[in-house]
């Protein structure tokens, strides 16, 4: 499997769509290039799961290298294990979904879905990177796109938005970039020779008064991006005035980019500050939850109500990685996926609704579910998959969670572990109350007797996404199987496998 | 003291007397001429120095040049006779404060340097010598600085054509 | 032995019918999505009773202990090696029971639906709900691992929200819906962090291996976890606590049985299946499922007992007062299931002492017909009057006799009056009662009495009384609704005759009790009592009902508000907690999270501004500028920061 | 030694020869229309750009006065390259200037001494070729004749650049009495870092500082690129900026070696202010230009971390930089030139609204600011990193840190310019805009290259061996 | 000239070049800010011709230097004066605090 294909995919994609004219042309390219991204990212499940089938225990598979600013030891060099084979997976399927959302896009189209397939093209190449400067180069070009998909498409207070989530993300990126300088002047692998390859970092094994030093850069500058509190005020107004995929993009694909970075590069390369500052970042990571969670109950408009149930859902992966064990690891990964693909279906379904009431403001909704049901329908599973409901993707992922967390048996980590469960009873409210007043009740608006119900794209988005979501709360053990061998090996760099009792 | 250091004295006198005397008087004419002073002053303490080539091209070029510029374009502005508009009082304080702590600074540094006696042959300044290192391209030759500063002088003759030439369209104006 | 393995198929079906009516149902086989849910209902039915059969009689080993196996098992969630969320079934006697119950119970709702839901708009949409309920509820009772039942826990949940809600245009509907759900959660929270300590300790989330290895004394574990303490309690009594809060909620049990009542906002027999006679007992089989365990922790125990009683008594004491007849089943719900509950409380481990939790168990089973029938019937009469209030009704027993019928067998049957089922369950608990804990049993005593008054006070006020508002009599009910009140009928009248101990008991061995008659009479002369009250007061009009209510108005007035519990709760919650917190989240986030961000944009604005003056646009300070940083720059390099 | 010093002085000399051919059109036109003269220019200076391609050699001149090495030849080649984008870009304006001639003699004589600064091996080299590339160029921002504003940035420029020449020649005497040597060669065992040296030093410095526009010294900048013509302003920023970098990384890194320390601490504190107040001052620009000094002003700041690094790396990074930072810079004042001439528009109001009506024009001044703040993939990214990088090595991460934070403060106002394209609207926006040929494939140049040189690491490879 | 120690020299030559510094920026005349320039040149020429003869006369290095300085001088003074007429011009004025269109 060529790894390089998931950059030059949506690169070709992008040249096939400057030459693209009028909306038809556009919208067929950018699927066209969609489904081929969705195809390769299926084919490297498969072609992953037949390549440990044979025995390759390997920590990643499929690598590449190829030399680039050799002298600054700068490499393309890339390669997958489960953690990034699940997160190509959710990237893949969240695009398709965006795209197809995005189906009736006529203001400046061309741009728009241009943007929108650099945005792919960063997230492909950040989880396949496993050369740091490589992977931050992918880190910050998805920045822009944001920045200018918020900007032009967006609603609302779209400029204060944009400008606000630009910055924030890069000040989350100059953290990193700071973070990553510091790792790779401590790799004196031989004689004044550095490296930015994980692997050999990992094995090198930093000074620990350095990791401690720069392991805070890293984890707050990726926590920046996965709404670590208190970075997260880029989320609510982000997500909310940036137009449906782009909100989907942010919440389903951006977000994870740091949960990714936090356990990859903070985790996996500094294993004793991670242990030094566990705490810290569980105290952060449960404020985080419960915070967002009660922030949640107080909002008006549906997309900040995903916006903020998003920085409690982010809590959750924060919280698993904090925990240190190999179980809330993979929770952690799990919660990644689980809510990239959850929240992109919320946005979606917003998305839906706004189209057509052209409100998204909670009081002015309501009884929809008689005119619209397709769209409540995927409203309300949505909703429940956030809350945590068994045989949908959040449940599994929380749970892991709490199980790899309640492993550590420190009672600080137990009331962090309760409170974090805690937040489960909150996200009912909210959600209930969401769907309450949107979904169900009285039909009250009479604007809104003849709207009509989502169309074969839209559809089509919210069953992809919906099936992936079952797949994983029905079938937990395959992404389980998928991730398992990735986070054994960050634990095992930490040094603390905990044997199950 | 000798004659010779009465005589530096003197000068030194005059070159600070003057100057002082230039950047102070409020008639920009009467600042021209302390300024020649000046110049000239230093021309003398070149003589008494023993480079009298330095000292020629001070009086020519300077006095001869640049002060009788410096005096056309006094009258090309119009302005000789006129008092010049007083100094911003703030900014007057400020600068002379900073200027003597300066001057405090860098007499204090230059007095506690040990500046080394020197030893061995001595290369005279005469203007044969001058003029042969001008323009030779070994040893210690100065040919290159030469064309440099030739390429300067006609970029800069250019240059002040094209500014101050009166065109049309400002005489129009 | 037989192969079990068919078993599967009995929660499989309805799952395959919440698919297929779920994604076709509004459009592809709206008319006959009734038709083939219960059609797939009653082979699950079959099915089980088919696997009754086997557990309990054909494979039984005479003098054997009916064996607790696990039939099936597959990893779902594998967490490290030996810990993992294994999805499995069960079959022990409870569960075997219980398969039974709720296929059964829930194919007569389905049958009755057929006529009852009939011209709904969203008819198929009703069926997938009561199919998706179905599953998981045999799923929870087939589940072999705590996370297992935890998560059909979740499900059984999900359902009840769902078709609390169906209505989905009545704001008190939703509502409703959203109490329940939201409560439970709550509580769930307490069962989720009692399962993670409990399975903490015991390093394994299956049932069979986590009750032996936390039972067996001496072995790590045991000892681990009771000597491990918080606050002075051992994690043992912690978790079986909490577990029991989880159960607690979902059966209603004071203090969280606020939610039931309004729950009855939902179509009648789903009230009947889900809020009687099934989904609410499950915390009934929680503990009775994880009783081993609560036997070592004796405190725990304790607290189910007097959770149960109080309960039993304080929802005895609301149903006198309440009007709303599916309210006043609600809180008798409540009752029954609080009997069943400190049954299991005051039971020991052995011989004799095991007879609270066969009794518990029996009455799970008989409690299941009588007040499904007792809720079907009370659907024919809203159907009839259109109306759920008390004053609406009267007279009835003309218009409706098999509802008549049939109602009065239930409401015999509940007040425990021989020979109807409830009798034998309802003896069998106080007895049990009466030889472990005297205060509890008084409790229960009483509290059968006022079930005896307020149950007939219903009977009569529906059926007798003053006959009002029949401007319009139509048929009592199509025949699909009928079917189901006589064979429930028949069920709550033989129910109690099922050879109980010999089948469900603690240690899965038969229990030889038989009715001591002398314990019987006390109750049962309560009974009449209190149906010879209510009898006075309710038969005809008359003032007494008032009077009676003047007299202890106040009391009256506390338990017609339901002691406020509602109001208590609604203050915590909106007042302190959302209102509070969120509102101080909110603030803190636009304030101090945003604020700063905000304020440092703001502060490089106005220090950009401050500074601007510097770039004066005068040549001359400029140069100034440059040349005392010059100075500066010398000062500090050449003597400070050498 | 003919034949050395023919090749040797190739840039130098081909530089003179166009600055002869350009005198003797002057003087033998009679009339000769702009329009065929600029073509032919750009022709010349195309060749120009070429030939340093061709024939490089490393040697010594001029007793030690004048070197050429690989490094030097490509830093010249770099200021070639910009030139002839300048000029390139410059033709619309030009082509109504009454003095194309003069301004080219001009322009290019700024760029020869420059090239001298940079073959430099003598402080009086040093000397003469800063003034032979600063007096030109006083002279050339006084070229929009008409204007009020270009006289006044003129008359700043030349004041102050004059005040700073004395303060650095004053500098130089003491360096010269302390050490009694001019050459960069024999200076660096003379030092002894005692006071009066430091002194001198600093005094030094703030010479250089002052040419790159270094914070405190940049007071003139911000005037000067406001008031002067387009062209002008470009070149100030770029060209000239570039040449007098190169030249401080290797008097840092050669002569001043064992100053290093003190250099060292003198480097972290001008950065950071540079960044800081640089970028302070940025965010309330309202014209474009002037906004781009205040950038170009933070940029140096980053500059200096890179020399800081005082490596291979750094060398490299910082020459880099220096081209990705040609490009990036001449494509944002290409369009803003376009648009000056056209409608004299210069505000960032104006600019509200310009990706309805000029989108290529917009995408290449979004792309150049993109460059300019280091967003991948433009290779501003690469090279701010790099310079970042560079700047890691000494393990000064608090420089760093606040490098990192600057870059954000950076990005907001360079996001500022792309909002009011992209997103604002605007009842008059400016009109749509025609681009003719030579500015046109200068942008195209520009924007090519942001994009490509970062992506394929050739050039900073090769940038890395000439400078290891 | 060896009675005169070489620091008095330096002593003079310093003191011009503060006074000159004190006039540019002082004098609000652009031209006799320019005469105020050439005080600071020549103090520098000083310095140079000073070292060279006290120090290290081996070599004329200080003597070009300040050769070379008086040139530029003058080219500097030229290009300056035809700014400073230009502004004139422009402004009808040639005092400096008058030219401060360009700020902030």
């Amino acid at each position: 499997m060529d790894l390089y294909l998931f950059i030059i995919l949506p690169v070709l994609t992008s040249l096939a769509l400057l030459l693209c004219k009028g909306l038809r042309q556009l919208r067929i390219a950018a699927i066209a290039g969609a489904t081929v991204q969705m195809a390769l990212a299926l084919a490297l499940l498969f072609v992953y799961r037949l390549e440990r089938g044979t025995g390759n225990t390997s920590q990643m598979l499929f690598e590449f290298r190829a030399s680039w600013f050799a002298p600054l030891n700068i490499e393309l060099y890339f390669g997958v294990d489960g953690i990034s084979t699940a997160m190509i997976l959710l990237t893949a399927f969240v695009v398709m979904s965006g795209l197809l959302v995005s189906w009736n896009m006529d203001k400046m189209s061309k741009e728009f879905f241009l943007l929108l397939t650099l945005l792919s093209a960063g997230a492909y190449g950040f989880f396949i990177s496993l050369d740091l400067f490589t992977m931050f180069f992918f880190l910050e070009l998805a920045v822009i796109p944001k920045f200018l998909l918020i900007g032009i498409w967006g609603s609302g207070k779209k400029e204060y938005s944009a400008m606000k989530l630009a910055l924030m993300l890069m000040g989350g990126s100059a953290l990193v970039f700071v973070g990553l300088l510091g790792i790779y002047y401590s790799t004196d692998v031989a004689h004044g020779m550095f490296t930015f390859d994980m692997l050999r970092i990992s094995q090198v094994q930093m000074p620990v008064e350095r990791q401690l030093i720069f392991f805070p850069f890293a984890f707050a500058g990726f926590g920046i991006f996965t709404a670590l509190f208190p970075f997260h005020t880029w989320v609510p107004d982000g997500h909310s005035s940036a137009p449906t995929a782009a909100s989907m993009f942010l919440a389903g694909i951006s977000m994870k980019l740091g949960g990714y970075g936090c356990l990859r590069v903070a985790t996996f390369l500094m294993p004793d500050a991670a242990h030094y500052y566990s705490p810290v970042v569980i105290v952060l990571a449960t404020i985080a939850i419960l915070y967002g969670a009660f922030a949640t109950m107080m909002q008006t408009d549906l997309k900040y109500i995903n916006a903020y149930s998003s920085v409690s859902h982010c809590g959750f992966v924060l919280l698993g990685i904090g925990m240190l064990t190999k179980t809330s690891l993979t929770g952690a990964v799990m919660q990644m996926v689980s809510h990239g693909l959850m929240t992109a279906l919320f946005f979606a379904v917003i998305g839906m609704m706004y189209e057509r009431t052209h409100t998204r403001m909670v009081a002015r909704l309501g009884g929809l579910l008689k005119v619209i049901p397709f769209i409540c329908t995927v409203f309300v599973i949505a909703g429940l998959c956030s809350l945590g409901l068994p045989g949908l993707s959040g449940f599994v992922a929380e749970i892991t969670i709490f199980i790899g967390s309640w492993e550590n048996e420190d009672s600080f980590y137990r009331a962090a572990t309760i409170l974090a469960c805690a937040s489960i009873v909150v996200t009912a409210v909210y959600i209930l109350m969401a769907i309450g007043s949107v979904v169900m009740g009285p039909l009250t608006n009479e604007a809104f007797h003849n709207l009509p119900d989502a169309r074969w794209n839209e559809k089509t988005a919210a069953v992809m996404l919906i099936v992936a979501i079952v797949a994983i709360g029905v079938a937990p053990f395959w992404l389980n199987e998928l991730i398992g061998p990735g986070t054994e090996n960050i634990i095992q760099s930490a040094g603390r496998l905990k044997p199950a009792n | 003291m000798s004659a010779s250091a009465v005589i530096f004295y003197v000068i030194a006198a005059v070159i600070l007397g003057a100057g002082i005397l230039a950047v102070t008087t409020r008639k920009i004419f009467r600042s021209a001429i302390y300024l020649l002073f000046s110049l000239i002053g230093i021309a003398g303490f070149y003589f008494w120095l023993a480079v009298e080539f330095i000292a020629a091209v001070q009086i020519v070029v300077y006095v001869g040049g640049i002060v009788v510029l410096i005096i056309f374009s006094v009258f090309l502005t119009q302005q000789a006779g006129n008092q010049m508009p007083r100094p911003v009082r703030g900014r007057t304080i400020f600068s002379a404060v900073a200027v003597i702590c300066g001057f405090a600074f860098s007499c204090m540094l230059i007095s506690r340097y040990p500046f080394p006696g020197h030893a061995g042959t001595t290369l005279q300044s005469t203007v044969s010598n001058i003029g042969y290192q001008m323009l030779s391209t070994n040893g210690n030759g100065y040919v290159l600085p030469f064309e440099v500063v030739s390429i300067l002088l006609l970029s800069a003759m250019i240059g002040c054509i094209v500014i101050a030439i009166k065109s049309k369209s400002i005489a129009d104006e | 032995m037989s192969d079990y393995n068919f078993i599967l198929w009995i929660p499989l079906l309805p799952l395959g019918c919440f698919i297929l009516l779920g994604i076709s149902g509004r459009r592809y086989v709206k008319s006959y999505s009734g038709v083939i849910a219960t059609a797939a209902l009653l082979v699950s039915v079959l099915l089980s009773l088919y696997t009754a059969y086997h557990y309990f009689l054909a494979d039984k080993d005479p003098g054997e202990a009916y064996p607790q196996m696990v039939v099936l098992k597959h990893a779902w969630l594998q967490f490290s090696p030996g810990f993992a969320i294994n999805m499995g079934v069960l079959l022990d006697p409870i569960s075997v029971m219980m398969i039974v119950i709720v296929t059964f119970i829930s194919l007569m709702v389905h049958i009755f639906s057929l006529g009852y839901m009939k011209g709904e708009e969203r008819f198929a949409t009703y069926f997938a709900f009561l199919s998706l309920f179905t599953f998981s509820m045999l799923g929870l009772v087939l589940s072999s691992n705590i996370f297992q039942i935890y998560i059909f826990w979740e499900l059984v949940g999900v359902s009840s929200y769902l078709l609390i809600g169906f209505y989905y245009d009545r704001p008190s509907a939703v509502a409703a819906s959203k109490k329940a759900f939201i409560v439970t959660r709550f509580a769930d929270l307490g069962f989720l962090i009692g399962i993670l300590i409990l399975s903490f300790y015991a390093g394994t989330l299956d049932f069979s291996e986590l009750i032996q290895r936390l039972v067996s004394t001496g072995s790590p574990q045991s000892v681990a976890v009771t000597t491990a303490s918080f606050a002075g309690i051992s994690m043992l009594t912690w978790g079986l606590t909490l577990v029991f809060a989880g159960g607690a909620g979902k059966s209603a049990m004071f203090p969280l049985h606020i939610w039931l009542p309004d729950a009855m906002e939902g179509p009648t027999p789903v009230s009947a299946l889900i809020h009687a006679a099934t989904m609410v007992v499950a915390g009934v089989y929680l503990v009775a499922r994880l009783f081993p365990v609560f036997i070592i922790s004796p405190v725990s125990l304790q607290i189910v007992a007097y959770v149960g009683v109080l309960s039993a008594l304080f929802a005895a004491i609301i149903a006198c007062t309440q009007t709303d007849i599916k309210r006043v089943l609600a809180y008798s719900t409540m009752s029954q299931i609080g009997y069943m509950m400190f049954a299991l409380g005051v039971t020991g481990f052995g011989v004799y002492n095991g007879l609270g939790f066969t009794a518990s168990m029996f009455h799970l089973f008989t409690h299941a017909f009588f007040k499904a029938l007792l809720f079907l019937g009370a659907g024919m009469v809203i159907h009839m009057v259109h109306s759920n209030e008390m004053k609406d009704m009267g007279g009835l027993r003309k218009a409706m006799p098999l509802t008549h019928i049939s109602f009065l067998l239930g409401c015999l049957a509940i007040s425990g009056l021989p020979p109807f089922a409830g009798f034998f369950s309802k003896e069998e608990i106080l007895t049990a009662a009466y030889s472990s804990n005297k205060l509890v049993y008084a409790a229960g005593l009483l509290t059968s009495g006022i079930t005896a008054f307020y149950m007939f006070r219903l009977y009569f006020s529906i059926f007798w009384h003053t006959p009002r508002r029949m401007h319009e009599v139509h048929g009592e009910g199509s025949v699909y609704q009928k079917i189901p009140l006589l064979i429930l009928s028949v069920g709550a009248v033989f129910a109690g005759f099922v050879p109980f101990g010999n089948m469900v008991t603690a240690d899965r061995l038969p229990l030889h009790a038989s009715i001591d008659i002398r314990s019987a009479i006390a109750p049962v002369l309560l009974a009449i009592t209190g149906i010879l009250l209510a009898y006075r007061m309710y038969f005809r009009q008359n003032y007494l009902p008032q009077k009676i209510s003047g007299v202890f108005k106040s009391f009256y007035n506390l338990a017609y508000r339901k002691f406020y519990i509602d109001e208590i709760y609604l203050f915590i919650t909106r007042k302190i907690l959302f209102n509070s917190i969120g509102k101080f989240a909110g603030w803190f986030d636009k304030i101090i999270v945003d604020g700063g961000v905000n304020a440092l944009a703001a502060t490089t604005g106005r220090t950009s501004h401050l500074i601007r003056k510097v770039q004066s646009g005068k040549v001359q300070s400029y140069a100034l500028y440059f040349f005392c940083c010059i100075l500066i720059l010398a000062l500090l390099f050449i003597y400070l920061w050498k | 030694m003919l034949a050395d010093f023919f090749i040797l002085m190739k840039s130098e000399l081909l530089l003179a020869i166009i600055i002869f051919i350009l005198l003797f059109i002057k003087l033998s036109r009679h009339e000769k229309s702009n329009a065929t003269l600029l073509p032919v220019v750009n022709m010349l200076l195309l060749v120009n750009f070429a030939a340093g391609f061709f024939f490089n050699a490393e040697g010594v001149l001029f007793n030690d006065m004048f070197a050429e090495n690989h490094l030097a030849t490509l830093e010249k080649n770099i200021l070639n390259f910009g030139t002839l984008i300048i000029s390139m870009q410059a033709s619309s304006w030009l082509k109504q200037h009454s003095y194309t001639c003069e301004f080219y003699v001009l322009l290019l004589s700024a760029l020869m001494g420059m090239f001298f600064m940079i073959s430099s091996r003598n402080l009086l080299m040093f000397y003469l070729g800063l003034e032979l590339a600063t007096i030109p160029l006083t002279a050339l921002s006084n070229f929009d004749l008409h204007k009020r504003a270009s006289s006044e940035a003129a008359m700043k420029f030349i004041m102050s650049s004059a005040f700073s020449s004395g303060i650095l020649l004053f500098g130089i005497s003491l360096i010269y009495g302390t050490t009694g040597t001019l050459g960069f060669s024999s200076l660096p065992s003379h030092l002894d870092g005692s006071a009066l040296q430091l002194f001198a030093f600093i005094l030094l410095m703030a010479g250089f500082a002052f040419k790159i526009s270094v914070v405190p010294f940049h007071l003139w900048t911000a005037d000067v690129y406001e008031g002067s013509p387009v062209a002008v302003t470009s070149y100030l920023s770029v060209i000239s900026k570039g040449a007098v970098i190169f030249v401080f990384v290797s008097v840092l890194y050669t002569v001043f070696k064992p100053m290093t320390d003190t250099w060292h601490n003198l480097l972290f504190l001008l950065s950071v202010m540079t960044m800081l107040i640089g970028n302070l001052f940025a965010i309330r620009q309202k014209n474009l230009k002037r906004f781009l000094a205040f950038s170009s002003i933070a940029q140096v700041g980053f500059v200096l971390i890179g020399i800081y690094g005082s490596s291979a790396a750094g060398t490299a990074s910082v020459v880099y930089f220096v081209f990705v930072y040609v490009l990036s810079n001449l494509g944002a004042f290409g369009v803003i030139s376009t648009v000056s001439i056209h409608t004299g528009k210069e505000d960032l109001d104006d600019y509200k609204g310009f990706y309805q009506t000029n989108p290529r024009l917009s995408w290449v001044l979004a792309i150049s600011l993109f460059s300019l703040g280091g967003i991948p993939p433009t290779a501003g990214f690469f090279a701010k990193l790099f310079l970042l990088m560079a700047g890691a090595g000494k393990g000064n991460y608090i420089l760093i840190t606040i490098a990192a934070l600057n870059m954000i403060i950076s990005l907001y106002y360079y996001l500022k310019v792309v909002k009011a394209m992209f997103m604002d609207s605007n009842a008059e926006p400016i009109r749509r805009l025609h681009t003719e040929t030579l500015p046109k494939a200068a942008l195209v140049i520009c924007t090519s290259g942001m994009i490509i040189i970062g992506i394929v690491s050739y050039l900073y490879e090769y940038i890395y061996s000439l400078s290891a | 000239m060896s009675d005169v120690p070489l620091t008095h020299i330096l002593f003079v030559s310093t003191a011009l070049f503060f006074t000159g510094l004190y006039g540019f920026f002082t004098r609000r005349n652009m031209i006799s800010m320019l005469m105020s320039v050439e005080l600071i040149l020549n103090s520098v020429n000083i310095n140079f011709v000073a070292f060279n003869k006290y120090l290290y006369p081996e070599r004329l290095d200080g003597i070009f230097f300040t050769i070379f300085i008086i040139t530029i001088a003058a080219a500097e003074a030229a290009v300056a004066i035809a700014i400073i007429i230009n502004l004139y011009r422009s402004h009808g004025s040639i005092d400096v605090e008058d030219a401060g269109e360009l700020r902030f």
